[in-house]
């Protein structure tokens, strides 16, 4: 697939809107279908088109497989620490009502960064997978 | 008082932090500093049931049935202090010989998957929701295949594939059994599908519940016919994951029985209208026998003590078979007293696998010269394992026939001769030991690690222990089974 | 089916299949993640492992009989379950009356998110879905446990 | 008998697809189609939890003007997190597959089985 000029000239075009949706996604999740875990996978399939396109090597350097591992572990930290900051403010673990004034803004609050953990984790797992298994050798 | 949450969470988010750790030694460091902040946490949380009786927690502050809600009674207590103890123990053992057998790049990650499974134990205790002991319940299970697999024979490999098909199939009838459960209540909540158990009508679906989350439960605890996946799974993992595996999992899966058929069916539900203890009576008996007979002819001695495992097992739901209260404490003191004596011996087996570099019987003839104190510690071991005073294993095999008694004397008559095989297969490897010449000269091994050898004792000490000063256990089991029989 | 290839697209058509069902039993957000995962990442997946291991002709089993049994008295278990299941989509059902109302009625004053599944998962259930971010990351570590360092053994 | 039918046959759908993915996983001898049977197996379990939380007249539970039926949101967000851990559970037993292959150059259980067999 790498020497097909079409398949990469649509890439270009198609990977940026790819990621911008999964944005969307990831943003729009209070409002209609997705959330986090759908922008996740939506992100990391952009990249792993980026790799199957333009090769493993060239999607290794946007993002390499020791940066996935982090990303992965500081979304899951994301998410369990904003826990503990319900936990440090007054309430029981996961309360979001105690992260701003009203309770009603700290839902919001809590359920954004939550899900911002989520998106995290599950894209730069999904793309970590996927280059530990491209980069296995027989 | 965060102390529920903290339980499950101190782990949890050690185990993210613990993959980005870049040296090995610190990473074990600070995974054996994790383990025993949970063993701080669980021994208050035992204070706490104690003092003030049962703790709940609301997570996120949502009441009960909308949110998850964790429960903390002295069953949970009791089962908790046993895994992160064990946890602690072990961890602190295994620093060298997971260096000689894990490559050494793999040492973060290996410790992650650690803390991963320990979380999940942890969890699937500490919940009072059915769904999220499923969630949690995967969690110990992915990591479990992870570590399993990183045994050196590439029969590590296959092993850790059979119980993730079994596993998986596991998990996913206890999934449909939470599925036509919820259908017919509408909750998730523990106490709530109790109390919303149908009175009239949705009958077919909640028995059919039961029959999936029996299956999912019998598969995960390894009961006789659903056990195939053990042996190989505990044979070939890495010696400590063996240790961490045959004193929690199993144990995990039946907090898992005791839970959902007395608290979640009710007693009454499970035993006089479903009949579980005729199912349960029969398999538990021919657990035992056809274990204890295998495990004779085994000639890897790691695999004979997976299948007296399996035999232990079925004491232990022997137990639970009886319907009664005492069968039901007999039960749980064999549960927790198992775990430090089986513990103890695959520890005594991670020795010489560091020394020896092999489990194999023969291999271990004339073991008692060149390595005099883990041979004492498999005697002692041995002794517990068979149940003779002044050992823990007396106190079990005591309460198991005392309850016995209470129903008939021929099944005390089982149990005794049963018992009988085990001297077999430990005199097998005594004998091995001390007897035996060394079939060559390649015995003088590596010394066996002051730390290893220490933890090792320590174990074997718990299980004597627990012999002669016995109230503990036997506290906790009698208030824990008076909260799952009123 | 012999060719593994056409199974793993079978398989990945099935999960899109099913994505389209979650869509007219009003689970959009199921048929969502179903379509990305189960019929996206999973293909791209199973398809990255087999290109690793490559075809292997195929060996049959002498007897089907015990599997059959086993799939038999499982499926005979879920129909007699489903004898006096409510209606589908019966409004009264069980599993509509307790908690769920409350999410319905009381969720839009509590959390202020109109997508119920978001305030559910997000928020009601968060606990839950801490859950799930460890199972993706236990999965990660797995991988990495069993392929990535093996890489690095080699090298 | 006829209202027996119109009332549970969604049911009996995803009990059927169940029945055909636990058959793969057990029966099959190739490690790849045992995987790709316990995805079918547990699909069709989220398919059996998805139509009981469908309401008759019921639309997508996000809140809007002018809706007021809506299917029930608690088994959506279950089946979310379980779809999670399948894939989960497949990418673990893929990387378990392609170990397995390099070490026997096989995925077929018997021939697996022989070659430990031959060993002994």
């Amino acid at each position: 697939m790498k020497k097909n000029p079409i398949l990469r000239e649509t890439s270009h075009l198609l990977i940026p809107a790819i990621l911008l949706f999964a944005l969307y996604v990831q943003f729009h999740g209070d409002y209609g279908p997705g959330g986090g875990f759908q922008a996740g996978v939506i992100f990391a399939s952009a990249i792993i088109l980026y790799a199957l396109l333009h090769g493993v090597k060239s999607a290794e350097q946007v993002v390499s497989l020791n940066l996935a591992k982090t990303c992965a572990a500081c979304g899951l930290l994301l998410y369990a620490g904003v826990g503990v900051v319900g936990m440090l403010w007054g309430g029981n673990y996961l309360d979001f009502n105690v992260l701003a004034d009203n309770p009603i803004d700290g839902q919001h609050w809590g359920i954004l960064l939550i899900e911002l953990g989520v998106g995290l984790t599950v894209a730069s797992v999904i793309l970590a997978i996927f280059y530990a298994f491209t980069k296995f050798k027989k | 008082m965060h102390t529920p949450a903290l339980q499950v969470i101190i782990p949890l988010i050690a185990a993210p932090l613990c993959c980005l750790l870049p040296k090995s030694r610190l990473a074990w460091l600070f995974t054996t500093l994790v383990s025993l902040s949970t063993f701080a946490i669980s021994v208050l949380l035992v204070w706490q049931v104690h003092s003030v009786g049962v703790i709940d927690y609301e997570m996120g502050s949502w009441p009960a049935p909308l949110g998850i809600k964790y429960h903390i009674d002295s069953l949970s207590a009791f089962i908790l202090i046993l895994i992160s103890a064990i946890a602690s123990i072990t961890l602190l053992g295994a620093r060298s010989i997971i260096e000689q057998e894990v490559s050494h790049r793999k040492h973060a990650l290996f410790y992650t998957a650690f803390l991963l499974c320990l979380t999940g134990l942890l969890g699937i205790v500490a919940t009072n929701d059915a769904f999220n002991v499923f969630v949690f319940l995967e969690i110990s299970s992915l990591s479990t295949y992870a570590l399993i697999a990183m045994g050196r024979n590439r029969k590590a490999l296959m092993a850790a594939y059979e119980y993730l098909i079994m596993g998986t199939i596991g998990a996913t009838f206890i999934l449909i059994g939470i599925g036509l459960l919820y259908m017919q209540t509408g909750t998730l909540n523990m106490f709530d599908l109790h109390d919303r158990m149908p009175i009239i009508g949705g009958f077919n679906s909640v028995h059919a519940g039961f029959a999936f989350f029996t299956v999912g439960i019998f598969l995960k605890l390894a009961l006789f016919p659903l056990h195939q996946w053990l042996p190989n799974a505990y044979t070939f993992a890495p010696s400590m994951v063996s240790v961490f595996l045959a004193a929690t999992a199993t144990k995990v899966a039946l907090y898992l029985l005791y839970r959902v058929f007395y608290t979640v069916f009710g007693f009454e539900f499970s035993f006089s209208t479903l009949h579980l203890g005729a199912v349960l009576l029969p398999l538990s008996i021919v657990a035992i026998i056809v274990s204890s007979l295998i495990a004779i002819f085994q000639s890897d001695v790691k695999r004979l003590l997976a299948y007296s495992s399996l035999a232990q097992i079925g004491y232990m739901t022997l137990g639970v078979s009886l319907q009664t209260q005492a069968g039901l404490i007999a039960s749980m003191i064999n549960l927790f007293n198992h775990a430090f004596i089986k513990g103890a011996l695959f520890m005594c087996l991670a020795c010489l696998a560091y020394s020896i570099k092999t489990t194999s019987c023969e291999h271990m003839a004339g073991i008692a010269k060149t390595e005099p104190c883990v041979a004492a510690a498999i005697v002692v071991g041995g002794i517990a394992l068979i149940g003779l005073p002044p050992t823990a294993g007396f106190i079990s095999k005591w309460y198991i026939v005392l309850a016995v008694l209470e129903t008939s004397w021929w099944l005390a008559i089982v149990v005794v001769l049963t018992s009988l095989l085990a001297v077999v297969y430990v005199w097998r490897v005594v004998e091995q030991m001390y007897l035996c010449h060394p079939i060559d000269n390649i015995q003088q091994g590596t010394p066996v690690p002051m730390m290893l050898l220490s933890c090792t004792w320590v174990m074997i000490f718990l299980s004597v222990y627990f012999g002669i000063d016995n109230r503990f256990p036997v506290r906790m089991a009698t208030m824990a089974a008076e909260v799952l029989m009123p | 089916m012999r060719n593994i290839f056409s199974v793993i697209i079978m398989g990945g058509m099935y999960s899109l299949i099913s994505a389209i069902l979650f869509v007219v039993l009003d689970a959009v957000d199921v048929a969502f993640t179903e379509a990305a995962v189960g019929a996206g990442i999973s293909t791209v997946l199973f398809l990255s492992a087999f290109s690793i291991t490559g075809k292997h002709h195929e060996l049959k089993r002498k007897s089907h009989l015990p599997a059959l049994l086993v799939v038999l008295t499982t499926g005979a278990a879920l129909i007699y379950s489903t004898l006096d299941m409510p209606a589908f989509s019966d409004p009264q059902a069980p599993i509509h009356q307790h908690v769920a109302p409350h999410y319905i009625e009381q969720s839009y004053a509590e959390i202020g998110v109109p997508n119920l599944v978001t305030s559910v998962l997000a928020s009601y259930r968060s606990f839950d879905t801490l859950g799930e971010v460890t199972v993706v990351f236990t999965a990660l570590i797995a991988v990495l446990l069993l392929l990535g360092a093996v890489r690095e053994d080699e090298e | 008998m006829m209202s027996l039918i119109t009332d549970l046959y969604a049911y009996w759908i995803s009990v059927l697809l169940m029945m055909v993915g636990l058959y793969i996983v057990i029966d099959h001898n190739n490690l790849f189609k045992k995987l790709i049977g316990l995805n079918i197996f547990q699909t069709s379990v989220f398919i059996l939890f998805i139509s009981m939380g469908k309401v008759d007249q019921g639309t997508a539970p996000i809140l809007k003007d002018g809706f007021e039926t809506f299917s029930n949101p608690l088994p959506h967000v279950l089946i979310l997190t379980a779809i999670v851990v399948s894939i989960a559970t497949t990418a673990v037993g893929l990387a378990l597959v392609v170990s397995i292959n390099k070490y026997y150059k096989t995925i077929n259980e018997s021939e697996i089985e022989a070659i430990e067999r031959e060993q002994e």
